[in-house]
């Protein structure tokens, strides 16, 4: 099993050099610790800014300074600013490459819902439907079943639904796997020690196993 | 040039009256109209619709504005911050509506730039589309939105000149230029207020014509909600 | 009879102060030059000036600030620069409170016709169709008769319109003129010189005349 | 941070082939990209569609491309000061659009934005409206148009930085932004190219991530159409 990092440190592997890059709140925030040094990306905060930086020394603080999490943030060289409307034209029209947020579930046919369990959390979708609407490569960071062991990769979704057939890819506590244009889940990686039998129990979803799987293998 | 000064936040907000519409610049805690929203508070006032992409948080921003009851509904985007507004939301004590970020900022510029509607991706196949026009263009499906405007917009800025024209700092920039447009009274607060002609034509965000009204705040606090460091 | 000059004379009359202005090529620039001194109003370059000035002296020439009419400029204090799509976006939103132009026809309903003479004439709309579709009002500059005689405001336009029922107001070489919204034009004042039976006679749509139509006075 | 650095004007269009769309920031030959065009002149393209507020003067900016019969179609919104321009069209041997200057800028920006249709004021009751889907908002008349987009966009800056950030310089900033956005590949010529950094992030207008290519420019005449002086 993958722990938070180590989710993190997968989906990391998946950034391409000269890519623009929006991470979601959570694990997809930390994958920016991991991202190859030799490759040139940027990441955007649909707040306003393409360029996000570490956070900051505490002396560096800047309350005017946060990221899409409303973390305190800094901004590397070669940075720019801009409002609300012009950051969503910019994922709107396709220009941010990729996107890497976490979801409640995601169906085999890339529909994911993430933003609202009726009756009990009423927290908003912030930007997380224009970015499934528009980027062209979508990376979900998940675990593969809730704490009571229901798989989150289903046939169709149980909650609300973000976005419709718009996941590329998923990175789980248990596996990577790709979603298939015609629907369906790939296996493509298996976290270390977990057998591809334990992921074939753990998905609801119709789940594509094809030759060997091979383990991920970290440093 | 047109002049825009007020003394003071109570001044600016004056005529401000119940039931009206009301836009708030900001992200989160970032960039919100601090001194606007204090003077609101002092107020009578009921029955409001506030447009927001946040809801502050308990005991902050617009937060205060929903303790006191003075909000009818919510227009936003997110507002996981704010425990008492989930609270008036599931004892259906607040109206809320809420809408993909994107599309609010959308509807929003539209608002202030007389674009009457236009056609997004965002929220296709989701509950946002119920009761919403659907149309292919390219093969792809969207959304029709409507633009989307205020009876007064509070806008916060880092610096300002008296003719209202603006310039934001970092992330603080954030929804107050669009909605310094779809204001039919924008009032703007900011941090340092300069006579006409000292700042940079090249580098003003939101030009004066869209500023009604403009005062230099004071006692910002800036309160910072997920305060984040590294040991350097 | 009135020249080019008074007839910039007389509509800078009807600017009020505080008012956003944007002025046409031809005429129209030439009334920044009577607005009185005491008014605080701003002119709107649609090329994405708020607040222009005076031309430049010969020093001050600069090559990367002109008006809508390619001329060279200066900017008054408190300017702001902007984009084009910015600048129709205020304009289309109604921020800009008063647009004069030049006109070829109007018609007593207040159509306009000034950007076509089929077979003759293709310069371009530029963005006169988008500042008579927006401003809450609009004053016309134009002659009252063409060259050879026929009167340009008509019951209808002949030449293909740039917008519908959008000018409120006419000053002409002969009269003032308001456009009635139910339709029609009032005569309002008429240069000096000139007589109401050469207005009735020189002017083709519906023309009403009540009480006694004052002269025009110029200092 | 990405960097988008090309040596010259001869590299940023090296691929730019016929029957490509084309877009070119400027306002009459203000803020036109100068270099680029030498560029292109200097290839043989035919058959090409340009879309540019303007089409340059006989003997300047996208006026040498008409008489050197690149082009087969404009998409403008005023092309009074070329004569060549006017022969070709009146002759057929052109093809041209004319738009409304704001519909034109709007259709860029919507395209940039992945706006695919919006709903504008401007042509109603025209010939613009022709064969356009026609809608009432609250009492008013709309038409429908839709977003524009090009193979290849052509924007001239006053400053860049090697990230492909860009400032603009007084009214020369005009249809280069939104150009920049609704670009396959955007190629950008400035005046002065300085390292990731140097460029204040609060004043950028143009901000990396719409720009491909950036290079400084060389030999810049911008020249003057109206040259227009007071006595002071």
């Amino acid at each position: 099993m993958l722990d938070k990092t180590q989710i993190a440190k997968r989906i990391a592997r998946e950034v391409k050099n000269g890519q623009y890059i929006n991470l979601g709140i959570g694990i997809p925030t930390l994958v920016a610790n991991y991202i190859p040094e030799n490759l040139e990306v940027v990441l955007q905060s649909e707040n306003g800014l393409l360029g996000i930086g570490p956070f900051p020394t505490e002396d560096k603080i800047d309350p005017d300074l946060i990221n899409a999490g409303k973390q305190t943030i800094t901004m590397v060289k070669g940075s720019a600013l801009f409002n609300s409307s012009d950051s969503f034209a910019m994922i709107r029209g396709g220009h941010v490459h990729l996107t890497i947020l976490g979801a409640m579930e995601v169906s085999e046919n890339g529909d994911i819902a993430n933003w609202k369990i009726p009756g009990k959390m009423v927290k908003g979708m912030g930007g997380a439907m224009d970015l499934v609407a528009s980027a062209e490569n979508i990376i979900v960071a998940m675990q593969h079943c809730s704490k009571d062991g229901q798989s989150k990769l289903l046939k169709e979704c149980s909650l609300p639904i973000t976005g419709i057939k718009c996941v590329k890819k998923i990175v789980t506590d248990l596996a990577v796997l790709d979603v298939l244009p015609e629907g369906g889940f790939k296996l493509l990686e298996r976290a270390p020690g977990v057998t591809v039998e334990e992921i074939v129990s753990k998905t609801e979803g119709k789940l594509l196993v094809e030759g060997e799987i091979p383990e991920m293998v970290f440093d | 040039m047109i002049t825009k000064t007020v003394t003071n936040a109570a001044e600016a907000v004056r005529d401000v009256v119940s039931d009206s519409v009301l836009m708030f610049g900001g992200f989160g805690l970032c960039g919100i109209p601090e001194n606007c929203i204090q003077a609101l508070l002092q107020k009578d006032l009921t029955g409001l619709t506030c447009i927001s992409n946040n809801a502050g948080v308990d005991d902050f921003g617009i937060g205060l504005m929903l303790k006191k009851r003075m909000v009818k509904k919510m227009i936003s985007s997110y507002v996981g911050e704010n425990a008492e507004f989930e609270r008036q939301l599931l004892s259906g004590e607040l109206e809320v509506d809420l809408i993909p970020q994107g599309t609010l900022a959308e509807r929003i510029r539209a608002g202030g730039a007389g674009i009457p509607a236009f056609f997004t991706p965002a929220g296709v196949g989701t509950e946002v589309a119920e009761g919403k026009e659907m149309r292919e263009f390219d093969g792809k499906m969207y959304l029709m939105e409507k633009g989307l405007k205020a009876d007064f917009a509070f806008v916060k800025a880092w610096k300002g000149d008296t003719a209202g024209n603006l310039i934001f700092k970092g992330t603080a920039r954030n929804f107050n230029p669009m909605m310094a447009t779809a204001g039919k009274i924008t009032i703007a607060e900011v941090e340092e207020l300069v006579p006409a002609g000292q700042l940079d034509p090249n580098h003003i965000h939101t030009p004066g014509i869209y500023v009604q009204r403009i005062f230099q705040g004071v006692d910002y606090e800036k309160r910072i909600e997920q305060r984040t460091v590294s040991k350097g």
